[in-house]
């Protein structure tokens, strides 16, 4: 009798990777990741059907519907011919004005981050701990009401209206998150590195660049998103701060579709909504593999 | 306290300049200032007038302003509470070594890219009774299909936290999912020997573990609902009525629109120091537990 | 009380075969003991018994089920990790006491297992700290308390005792052999630590490489090693090896090289021995008698160890060693006699390595 | 000679107001200047930069703005240039209307230069939906206006196409202020502030007739687009929308012709009175000689009827000035134009009269009542209260 | 060469004291190993003679200077740890020149270093690896490697070769020792193996809860204990004490006790006796003779440990340890005589627990 039982399970045991198989659990893990997945695409799905719909079909106010007449006349007009102003040559004018702000801009805030995170869980130099307390308060400010005195503190260090000048508003508004978003994840990685990679006579850069950054790359990924995103999208700043040769891609998405009294086309609005967010979606599709597994793993034994 | 390590590398100083200069500068810089134009008279620009706390007064005679820290309140309980719970799990299930892992994380992350001007419009369309979901139910031949939040004076602020949650939480799942990552495997095989189930792991270790990105998480959806404003003027434009109005936007109304800088700024203060209250005894708290080594 | 039966086992991890076809069967209720080099294999072997680590082929079976894909948690097994894993925010008594709680143990039982662990593994005071703050004894300790308090069927140990004092060690190696009296369960110990292997296993079983060398009581694993490795791989030295011949001669067996020659008559040979044959001569250090003898050595290093010396002799350029018991004056450089117990060498075969 | 740098900042970024504006810029090129464009769509951001660039020394060399108090502080605060020469000698005191007047003379001197009248509250009738529920005429009176918006409910159609966004529901509430309350309490509430007036039993009227309106719009209209409002007009699906000029924008657009597809009119009856507001550029401070003439230049050239009717065609406005070819615009525009002759049918909208704060103000009261079940007379106080907030 | 002294240390650690007044004094060059049961401080010692802990008092030199506040990387010292805290994102090889690379060390330098290192630890074929696919063991090396390859003039093991197996602990021990003759390091070495203190060890320091409690040569340590606690902590098991009394008489110094009476007349009494003392006599396993003598004992266990036997002798309700060097036929419940080493006892106050 054992002996039968023994060989239906073995014949029953799924032989390659256990892990795939289709427990009931499973089923239960890819429903609700369908079911999400369904509930977070479809907003995208509205955007996407509407930005391929004459007008006319789009004032019937049927948002659901297929298109009947499928156009992609709202995406080429939204990438080289949509108006803002004078000029009619879509979004794709500010696109690497936009690179231009966004790659230093990422770069330096996610650095400055990364070191005042590093600095304040393992060195804790004095008075830190209060600046940090400071710069968290002034992530609560609203950045509109920053913006008059930034103005003019940059226009006193003749900054205003250049690219290192908005570039230096980003790295400003993104320290708080950034510093916070390091902070807490080196607090949660093993003290004994540190203290090995000190007994090595690593200095403060050599333990950042050597040991902690290489890391880091779960976190950079996630700050990297969050800046990247921001920065891309950010408008606002980039008008005030960058002057008119550097105005970012988002200056025209925003006057393409934020008018106020003039007429509104919903399609093309979408479709360029869509082509301004392509940069972000793929560093989101790309950054996965830099989710790297068990980063502690091996390290210390606890 | 004990005695403070001498030894702090001169280099750590150099390295907070950057950040001492923007604290000092950028943040207390601006701090001061708005804290002083809020006891001013200025209008569209500031004036250096004195007016002491008038502007406070007629903040807190503003029905707007009260009404709008109340909406900010339970527009925040809900909106953090629901992106941490729905980023937590989406974060868990996308580790469970899953297909398409890259295309679900991009799929629940891509909101977050997309600038709410439009998406706000969407979610109008989807959440109006006549154009979106309501009509499609009863298209469906679900006749008394009711779903017109996003109409209702009551229900309003609920949309909003429903758009918000669909834009962030993907956020949430990410800085989770860094955390995760970071989890040593051992501790998994332990907890696989003691039998302990799947969620039951999560939830009694994982999660605590996750403390560091989950406070993170928390500051950072803190400040977005601080700062929630993209979403409400796209989508009901604070109504209907001012059924969803929310600091953020009475600030930006009064600092732009109306042009009233020193009301905008007493608003801005107030709002800080509401903040302060909040937050400083969560900090206190937790410095306090820290100290003590427990 | 559980066997635990592998067979023809492989595993493969990043890339590497670290286990290529092992097979071991443990009996119920038996206590066994993994030796080994480092890295040969022997947590893996743990791991996969555990189901930590999914076996690329072969058949794992536990209390006479097949176990090859089971749960963890349906293996009825308790697993103490070489590297601690301790839950880092869970306080002590929660370490040890979730698994149980989570299996809805009743609140008294769980206290009395928990009280008898830490009682037995002296972490009274400690069980309100967190792992953060303990040495890394105290953490060892809480680890194997947490295997403990499953009172599994099988238990599995992974160096559980390489952090300890030898004073405790002592202490715990009783209780641990008590425990195994008490619950009857099948234990599988990884231990280096051979007067701990010795004393608590029933059988042993020597790793190299992945493979098992050897399988029986340890009594027999020291005194007849199956082949070189293990004779010079157990004893600490292990066997001195000679290299020479062995042939009948006058009657008797004869081992002999160009310095040294045994009569090895009372030799208990597997096969027959046939001719003149190439082999490898082995004793240990505490079958060397010192002071007398034909075979002249100069005295190289000697090492106090308490109770007893360590004395390296240099014979003709190898290095023998030789454990001396009494207090006698040696010292260093001089010359000195030594001879061999004929009646506790081993002899292997040189070619095979394997015991003749 | 290198030709006058203007760089023009305005919040005209649809492809109508594109077009629009593209009439100014070849204008100013064509009389030896270069129009350098900054378009910032949204009218409070395109301000906010404006201020903003002006405080860190980069100043546009003109700025739109609403015809209205908005530019006052820059005014007091010494940062515009004033075009006194040009309104000189474009004699525009005379040909302008005085509302636009009143508010870019300040103390004295031309702080502006006005470029378009817009008519906030039109109202814009589908021809298909009055057939549908058997309405031939146009309303004479508000009464009348109220039946035919009920045939239309009878009909099934959604009688007033309305958007719920405060600013709607404030244009809305102005043009029934303007048509109940009148000229003269109008004036008496915005202008004077005269408080008896606001609590009067006629304001109360206005503020009960209002909300009437209520009862003729669809459950979706809370947080409604303008122009998804105009859209259900122009489909047929609503029978009204009261709306600025500007919707006729979103008809020409459907390739619908006033007239024709759709009726407008700007009030009930031939007196009724017509709302005033409109754009207009200021010309920030400069001590660049080059860029003081180039203002000039601007201000003389957007005012001028050329390109004051080229403009108002595309943009849906009607000039500044009677004395253009009316030819280019079309029917509800000329029917304003005409109108505009009439000074006494001129009112000023709340913008030209109350501070930005004081409007803003407003509109939260009546934002309120439309939505909440507020009596009038509370609304009167929160009214009275928010007029007196200065 | 550098001295290591330290003076009235404290420590404390989240709200413990850990180390309260800790004196120690070690010489240059010198090889000095700590011993104490898990948990007593030993760990935090080393810890902040790196500078790695702050100390709340006291005062640390090394090679004559003052180090407290020093900078661990100013101090000379390389450490190997007892949780390894390896690099988990480098390799083997970086992590053992990681140190080097940043002290600038020509690469030629940095090669010769860690293949001398990788080859003494047996990692040749592991240096491209990262430490999450290594063994414990294995871990355990690159620890050894990452401290030795930094040459330094104080080098300080915790626990270095607990994960390791015996054959490969017996070589390392011997390279550890003939690297600290080529170095002259000072080295400072936690441990838990007693073969491993004895034989290393120049000097070794017992501690316990924070306090040394001797600090001598093995010799002396562990023939002549000062007090009860090192008595009962080295050797394995431990001294068997018994409490008695002892006094004058017969022209003889006699301890005694109701079942045992031993003449201790040849013992040098650190202060002359006088009269009639309560005292403990404590006596090692190796320096009972089993067979006979007048106290009689029965046999309650025997544990094999290769080269001998440990036989517990139940004596009047305590446990008595006897290690037995021949194969003489012993037996378990049999009842047995027993006699004590007289020349090999150790006396203990019975109040002060300090050696009389
Ligand atoms: N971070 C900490 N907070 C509080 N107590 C601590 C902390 N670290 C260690 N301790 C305690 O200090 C004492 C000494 O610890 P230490 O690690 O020095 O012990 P040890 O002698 O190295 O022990 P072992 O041999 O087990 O490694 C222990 O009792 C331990 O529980
Ligand atoms: N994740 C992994 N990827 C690749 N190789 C691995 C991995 N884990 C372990 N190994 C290798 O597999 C072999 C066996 O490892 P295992 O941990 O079983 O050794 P062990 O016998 O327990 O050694 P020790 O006594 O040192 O703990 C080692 O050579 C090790 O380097
Ligand atoms: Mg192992
Ligand atoms: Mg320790």
């Amino acid at each position: 009798m054992d002996h039968l039982i023994d060989h239906d399970r073995i014949a029953a045991a799924p032989r390659p990777r256990r892990s795939l198989a289709w427990t009931p659990a499973r089923i239960g893990v890819y429903a609700f990741l369908i079911v999400a997945a369904l509930f977070f695409l479809l907003p995208l799905y509205v955007m996407l059907v509407t930005s391929v719909k004459p007008m006319e079909e789009i004032r019937l106010g049927t948002l659901f519907a297929l298109p009947h007449n499928l156009t992609l006349e709202p995406w080429r007009q939204a990438w080289s011919s949509a108006c803002t102003g004078l000029e009619c040559d879509g979004i794709r004018g500010g696109f690497w004005n936009s690179v231009a702000i966004v790659v230093p801009s990422t770069v330096l805030s996610i650095a400055i981050g990364a070191v005042n995170g590093y600095a304040l869980s393992f060195w804790r130099p004095r008075g830190a701990g209060v600046l940090f307390a400071v710069l968290m308060m002034g992530a609560f400010i609203p950045a509109q009401v920053m913006i008059y005195p930034l103005v003019r503190m940059l226009a006193a260090a003749s900054l205003f209206s250049s690219l290192p000048g908005i570039i230096i508003i980003h790295t400003i508004f993104g320290m708080p998150v950034m510093t916070l978003l390091f902070r807490n994840y080196y607090a949660a990685l093993p003290l004994e590195l540190f203290k090995a990679a000190r007994i090595d006579g690593g200095g403060f850069w050599r333990i950042f660049l050597q040991l902690m950054l290489p890391m880091s790359t779960p976190v950079i990924v996630v700050a990297a998103i969050m800046q990247v995103t921001g920065i891309w999208n950010d408008f606002l700043l980039g008008l005030v701060f960058a002057g008119s040769e550097h105005l970012p891609m988002t200056v025209q998405l925003n006057n393409i579709i934020n008018t106020t009294t003039g007429e509104r086309l919903y399609n093309v609005n979408m479709a360029a909504t869509i082509l301004t967010s392509i940069v972000p979606l793929a560093l989101y599709f790309i950054s996965g593999r830099w989710f790297v597994r068990g980063i502690a793993s091996g390290a210390v034994k606890g | 306290m004990t005695r403070k390590r001498q030894s702090v590398s001169f280099a750590a100083y150099i390295a907070m300049i950057p950040m001492a200069l923007t604290v000092l500068l950028a943040y207390l810089g601006t701090m001061l200032w708005t804290a002083r134009v809020s006891v001013s008279s200025s209008r569209t620009f500031p004036s250096g007038d004195f007016v002491g706390a008038s502007q406070y007064i007629r903040l807190f005679n503003n029905e707007r302003w009260l009404l709008s820290l109340q909406n900010v309140a339970v527009y925040g309980l809900l909106f953090i509470v629901a992106c941490l719970v729905i980023g937590f799990l989406l974060a868990v299930f996308i580790d469970q070594k899953v297909m398409a892992e890259g295309a679900l994380r991009t799929v629940f992350l891509y909101p977050y890219a997309m600038s709410f001007v439009a998406t706000g419009l969407v979610w109008q369309w989807i959440l109006n009774p006549e154009l979106g979901v309501q009509q499609v139910l009863r298209q469906l031949g679900w006749a008394d299909a009711q779903f017109d939040w996003i109409v209702d004076q009551d229900m309003a602020i609920y949309t909003i936290v429903i758009a918000t949650v669909w834009q962030a939480s993907g956020l949430v799942m990410a800085l989770m999912l860094s955390g995760l990552r970071g989890v040593d495997e051992e501790i998994w095989k332990a907890a696989r020997i003691d039998g302990i189930p799947r969620w039951r792991v999560y939830v009694s270790i994982v999660l605590p573990m996750l403390k560091p990105s989950l406070s993170t998480a928390f500051v950072l959806l803190f400040v977005m609902v601080v700062k929630v404003f993209d979403a409400v003027v796209a989508m009901t434009q604070g109504g209907p009525g001012t059924a969803s109005e929310v600091p953020a936007k009475f600030i930006m109304d009064y600092l732009f629109g109306r042009a009233n800088i020193g009301l905008a700024s007493a608003a801005s203060i107030v709002l800080l120091l509401t903040v302060l209250a909040i937050v400083a005894p969560l900090y206190f708290v937790r410095s306090r537990r820290a100290a003590s080594g427990a | 009380m559980s066997n635990v039966a592998i067979r023809d086992l492989q595993i493969q991890l990043g890339g590497n075969k670290v286990i290529e076809s092992l097979s071991l069967d443990v009996k119920a209720g038996e206590f066994v003991v993994l030796l080994g080099p480092s890295g040969c294999g022997k947590s893996t072997l743990l791991h996969s018994i555990a189901g930590l680590i999914d076996s690329a082929g072969g058949q794992i079976e536990i209390g006479g089920k097949d176990m090859t894909w089971a749960d963890p948690k349906d293996r009825g097994i308790a697993l103490v990790f070489q590297s601690y894993a301790l839950y880092p925010t869970m306080n002590v008594e929660a370490n040890m006491s979730f698994g149980l709680r989570i299996s809805g143990t009743p609140k008294a039982e769980i206290a009395r297992r928990v009280s008898r662990a830490s009682e037995m593994l002296q972490l009274g005071p400690l069980l309100k700290r967190k792992p953060a703050n303990l040495s890394g004894g105290q953490r060892q300790r809480v680890a194997i308390g947490r295997a403990i308090v499953r009172e599994a069927q099988v238990m599995l140990f992974d160096e559980p005792l390489s952090n300890l004092d030898a004073k405790l060690r002592t202490e715990l190696r009783r209780e641990l052999k008590q425990l195994h009296k008490q619950l009857g369960a099948t234990m599988i110990y990884v231990t280096h630590d051979q007067v701990e292997a010795m004393t608590l296993a029933q059988r042993m079983a020597v790793m190299k490489g992945g493979v098992v060398q050897q399988f029986d009581t340890p009594d027999i694993v020291y005194n007849e090693p199956a082949n070189l490795f293990v004779a010079g791989f157990l004893g600490s030295p292990g066997m001195n090896l000679f290299n020479g011949t062995v042939e009948r001669r006058d009657g008797g067996v004869i081992f002999s090289n160009q310095h040294l020659s045994v009569d090895v008559s009372g030799y208990a040979f597997k096969h027959a021995l046939t001719g003149r044959q190439a082999c490898v001569l082995g004793v240990r250090p505490e079958d060397i008698d010192i002071g007398a003898g034909l075979a002249c050595a100069s005295v190289s290093l000697i090492e106090a160890m308490g109770a007893q010396r360590l004395v390296w002799l240099d014979f003709h350029g190898t290095q023998v060693a030789a454990l001396v018991q009494d207090q006698s004056r040696i010292e260093t450089e001089s010359v000195i006699g030594f001879s061999v117990r004929p009646q506790r060498v081993s002899l292997f075969d040189s070619v095979s390595e394997l015991r003749m | 000679q290198t030709p006058l740098k203007a760089t023009v900042s305005h919040w005209w970024t649809s492809g109508g107001e594109s077009a629009a504006v593209k009439q100014f810029a070849d204008a100013y090129n064509k009389a030896g200047g270069q129009w350098v464009d900054q378009a910032i769509a949204g009218a409070d951001q395109a301000r906010a930069i404006t201020i903003n660039r002006i405080v860190g020394g980069n100043a546009p060399v003109a700025a739109q703005f609403n015809t209205s108090l908005q530019f006052r502080d820059f005014v007091e605060q010494g940062l515009l240039n004033n075009v006194d020469d040009v309104a000189a000698a474009g004699k525009w005191e005379q040909i302008m209307p005085p509302s636009i007047l009143q508010a870019i003379k300040i103390n004295g001197h031309f702080y502006a230069a006005p470029v378009d009248i817009h008519m906030p509250a039109w109202f814009f009738y589908s021809k298909a939906a009055y057939k549908k529920a058997g309405i031939t005429a146009e309303p004479q009176t508000w009464a009348e206006f109220l039946q035919q918006l009920a045939k239309l409910k009878a009909a099934g159609v959604v009688p007033l196409a309305f958007g719920g966004q405060v600013w709607q529901e404030k244009i809305t509430f102005d043009a029934i202020f303007a048509m109940v309350g009148g000229a003269d309490l109008y004036l008496k509430v915005y202008r004077d502030r005269d408080q008896q007036a606001v609590m009067s039993p006629a304001f109360r009227q206005v503020l009960v007739e209002f909300k009437k309106l209520k009862g003729f719009v669809d459950a979706g209209s809370p947080g409604r687009n303008w122009n998804d409002a105009t859209a259900m007009v122009v489909q047929g699906k609503a029978g009204v929308q009261i709306m600025g000029d500007w919707a006729k924008g979103e008809f020409a657009a459907a390739r619908q012709v006033a007239g024709k597809d759709y009726g407008c009119f700007p009030g009930f009856g031939p007196k009724a009175p017509y709302i005033v507001a409109g754009d207009a550029f200021v010309f920030p401070k400069t001590n660049d000689a080059n860029a003081v003439k180039a203002q000039k230049l601007l201000a003389n050239v957007m005012t001028s009827p050329a390109a004051q009717v080229a403009f108002a065609a595309r943009k849906g406005a009607i000039p500044i000035r009677g004395d253009v070819d009316e030819s280019q615009l079309d029917l509800c525009a000329r029917l304003g134009l005409a109108i505009m002759k009439d000074k006494s049918r001129q009112l000023p909208n709340t913008e030209m009269l109350a501070s930005p704060d004081t409007t803003g103000a407003l509109q939260d009261v009546l934002t309120k009542y439309w939505n909440k079940n507020q009596s009038p007379e509370d609304a009167q106080k929160a009214f009275s209260r928010a007029i007196r907030d200065e």
